[in-house]
């Protein structure tokens, strides 16, 4: 079989098969609708029950501050939708970040079409924002600061603890998404001063298609999806019984194994950087030196595309991206790069190597001996790269 | 996402370089759309005798590149102005709908190449009166 | 190991063994974002393809008319509101029944909050509603018919095809919730005239946590999840592509094998009314005795009342429900028997048996050896039997 | 969802049945809400010689008649006056949150068969000067 090299663990992750034989059983056998109170529906209930302590415990809350949802983006829609009309009488002024996943932006924007005032904080080149900018910013109309813990594309993290701080004073509620932050960082809402925090299991070797909100205990929200009584009369609908398994054994592998995942991917992410620095020019480093996910590596490579360069990996078996998973496609350089200041050239040149449980050594010495020559081959072609080699530049 | 001829074509593009003392070179795109196409003509007595690229761009940019110089190399100017860009479309087996711009780009790399060549010699070629290779077809073709 | 008997596929159904095997390479190994364009990415992408067909195909449908939800409840939230939000300009009007699943009525409450109108229409003792009432309910301002294909309790089936020929001459969007309906009647939307439908995959075999809607081409809806560009950007989130796949394999079966089923529950069912009927006094049907859900049995049992009903079949192994499995734990009895005219002490008392495809002939035997003793029991413990006996009533 | 204690309260309820010739009945609860509880006591010399119970409602509904009708049994009149909702709960291992009302309901309908008995009796019984078996605690028990 041709070599394949997964390095796209930012995008999603394979679930692991500890977790998917604690789901298996949900599936044909322990069936039953967690709200039917009858056997099937007791035993369902049950495992619903463990799952939410599993994830409560792996940041630091309460189970009953833990809303299951179906997936990353419905918990960020949810938090700020819901947070934004249950205050509506109190203020319609909401501050954020340019770099946030679009799942945060995206409903910013809906909500500024319908009588909310946003304002997205810029960042520095390395993708962090000032905490003054974010004091200067809060207003008596302020009801919630969004802001990213760790950023999906340049891996970037935040001062969450500054933020919530402020937060806390100010009186503002805060909420994170840490979609991408959970199993990577050790989180304790609480220590953070975090009052919503969204999670996505796919991110962290559990399953695709569920995620979950934490709520701080007597934060009012309004809900997102009505219907029956389910989580508390919070988030209706048949609870995703196999998914919530998942999640809860994904969030326990994870805060159990923290340490040394964060050990091995970022072993293998300094080897990948060192590597490539050392061996192409013209190249540098996107997203924060030190303040970043242990497993992001984010690359500009002058003179050549980002989708050209994925591709010719892929024809190597090596999986990355550009850009975040969601707007490629789109002819737009991302939003997040094109925040951190970088030119449109520049940032076009992009490619993301994000590494998991999962990557080996030799995985990284099959990049570092593969991407160098297809980076050449695309210069080869490059008339921009031209230019440089006859001196122009 | 592409077909074979697309990916054959990026992976083994067909001339690629530049060509000395062209007697035709057009360049189109911009690296903020984030492709740019370069091409050079070698014409003897009015027939393309040579053709080299150089694009920075995606693999549909790529591939329309060397597809767009295979299907004028030994045609005459008059042949090489009819590529369309349906044409180039057709010959790689389709492009997906956000990259047809890419097709639009490779002929237009071709025509303002022919410009170059005709202002150089003072031609009049007949289907370029109104070109004009600075116009961005991007963002009306990206729509879909 | 104990006799378990499992009665209320209404609320969930086991997985069929097809189904899961379909899934399980997408957890482990075809992992990858359906989004990212290597080969990881492009072979979840095909799979959700042959999906959508898959359910596109069952119930008449192109195949980008389908839209991936989180579920039932999160499909009838999107329909509801985004339909209401996009016809803002058009009027505030939207029209249901008093038997919608809580899912439509209390997003259909939630709007009436936000500056909508809704009308709830009445439905008759077997629960259909009159379609004189929904003509002359229909005004410039109404946006929306919103109606249940079948009812989740009762199993009574509306009068689709009619409710869809009026929509369609007064020019009004018709959504239907057919998460009950699908895979136990015939369903094309185009011969019904259907505008938007709700549908979940784990009432038909198939995953809990994953749900569809259709939306006609040239609909205009606004979306409930921002974010990604997922869902031809209607619906952001990673998707959930193991189940996408499930659902997608749920519904070519339920497809394939829908003469069979019907035929397959319908036998059992008729067997479980008539030995009810026969064996039980003070015994009486909800619902209609011929537009009604194939599997769907719905009892009411004078002078006792339905959760000590369950609990005691529970403890011989029997799973049924009373109410909908969403609201049992409350104490209000459903809206669904009391908008039928039922008096509480009789809808209080009422017990709801599904059959499915794993239903045995068995199964019916020892409920109807079982369930008239758990009645006399409790009923002998009962002070309003007390008076019937005694010949007060 | 329920304790052992309660299941087997409900599966085997202790004291079910009518007494002739009651000293005191008690009946409390109504249709709409589910529970009917109708409690019967034969009192001698001021002790509760022997209980019975009728109940129409759930499983804790049960329970809690059955539980109640144990924990007064052989008991004096002024002793069983003294039995709490709080008491059935904690005899019964707990109940859910939206069930504690049954127990309000048992300690109504032993507290109404004692009115009862104090009534036919002309007695004055401590305790009971403003219990009224008619007002309805359900809803407030519920929220929860
Ligand atoms: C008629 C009806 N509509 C909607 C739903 C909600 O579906 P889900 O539980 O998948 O969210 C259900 C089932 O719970 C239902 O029976
Ligand atoms: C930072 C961030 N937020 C939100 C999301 C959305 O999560 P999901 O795809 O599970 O909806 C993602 C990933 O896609 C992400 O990286």
């Amino acid at each position: 079989m041709k070599k394949r090299v997964y390095l796209d663990y930012s995008a999603t992750t394979p679930m692991k098969q500890e977790v998917l034989d604690e789901m298996l059983p949900y599936f044909t056998e322990k069936f039953g609708n967690p709200s039917s109170i009858h056997s099937f529906g007791r035993e369902a209930k049950q495992a619903i029950d463990l799952s939410r302590e599993q994830l409560a415990k792996s940041i630091g809350a309460k189970a009953d501050e833990i809303f299951f949802t179906g997936g990353g983006s419905e918990a960020d829609n949810w938090a700020i939708k819901g947070i934004a009309y249950a205050n509506r009488d109190k203020g319609n002024h909401i501050i954020t970040t340019k770099i946030e996943h679009h799942a945060v932006l995206h409903t910013c924007e809906y909500l500024e079409k319908n009588g909310f005032e946003v304002t997205y904080l810029e960042v520095d080149a390395h993708g962090r924002i000032n905490i003054d900018d974010l004091k200067s910013a809060i207003k008596d109309q302020t009801i919630l600061i969004t802001i990213m813990f760790a950023n999906n594309e340049i891996g970037t993290i935040q001062p969450i603890k500054e933020i919530g701080q402020i937060a806390k004073e100010k009186k503002v509620i805060f909420h994170v998404d840490a979609v991408q932050a959970f199993g990577n960082i050790k989180i304790n809402v609480n220590d953070l001063n975090i009052d919503l925090m969204s999670l996505s299991a796919h991110k962290v070797y559990g399953p695709k298609g569920i995620g979950a909100l934490y709520i701080r205990k007597g934060v009012k929200i309004h809900s997102l999806i009505h219907g029956g009584a389910q989580e508390r009369r919070r988030r209706a609908g048949t609870e995703n019984l196999p998914g919530i398994v998942g999640f809860g054994k994904a969030a326990a592998l994870a805060d159990e194994n923290l340490e040394a995942h964060i050990q091995h991917v970022k072993v293998l992410r300094d080897k990948l950087i060192k590597g490539i620095m050392e061996k192409v020019g013209y190249v540098r480093l996107n997203g924060h030196p030190e303040h970043r996910l242990p497993g992001n590596a984010n690359f500009a490579f002058e003179f050549i595309e980002g989708e050209s360069l994925l591709l010719s990996l892929d024809m190597l078996g090596i999986a990355g991206s550009s850009g975040s998973a969601c707007t490629s496609g789109s002819l737009d350089p991302s939003h997040v790069l094109m925040a951190l200041g970088l030119s449109h050239e520049i940032a076009h040149g992009s490619l993301r190597l994000t590494i998991g449980d999962f990557t080996t050594e030799e995985d990284i010495d099959y990049v570092l001996q593969e991407l160098p020559k297809v980076v050449d081959r695309l210069r080869q072609m490059s008339p921009l790269y031209e230019k440089v080699k006859g001196g122009q530049k | 996402m592409y077909s074979d001829k697309v990916m054959d074509h990026f992976m083994n593009p067909r001339n690629v370089g530049e060509i000395e003392n062209a007697d035709g070179i057009g360049e189109v795109g911009n690296a903020k759309c984030g492709d740019i196409m370069k091409m050079y003509l070698k014409i003897d007595d009015g027939v393309i005798v040579d053709v080299k690229f150089k694009t920075f761009g995606c693999g549909s940019a790529i591939a329309t590149s060397s597809i767009a110089t295979e299907m004028i190399k030994g045609k005459t100017v008059e042949e090489a102005l009819q590529l369309t860009n349906r044409a180039v479309v057709e010959a790689l087996d389709g492009l997906p709908a956000q990259k047809i711009h890419c097709s639009v780009l490779a002929e237009q790399a071709v025509k303002s190449a022919l410009l170059d060549y005709a202002r150089k010699n003072s031609l009049q070629l007949a289907g370029l009166e109104d070109f004009d290779p600075t116009e961005d077809h991007h963002h009306h073709e990206e729509e879909h």
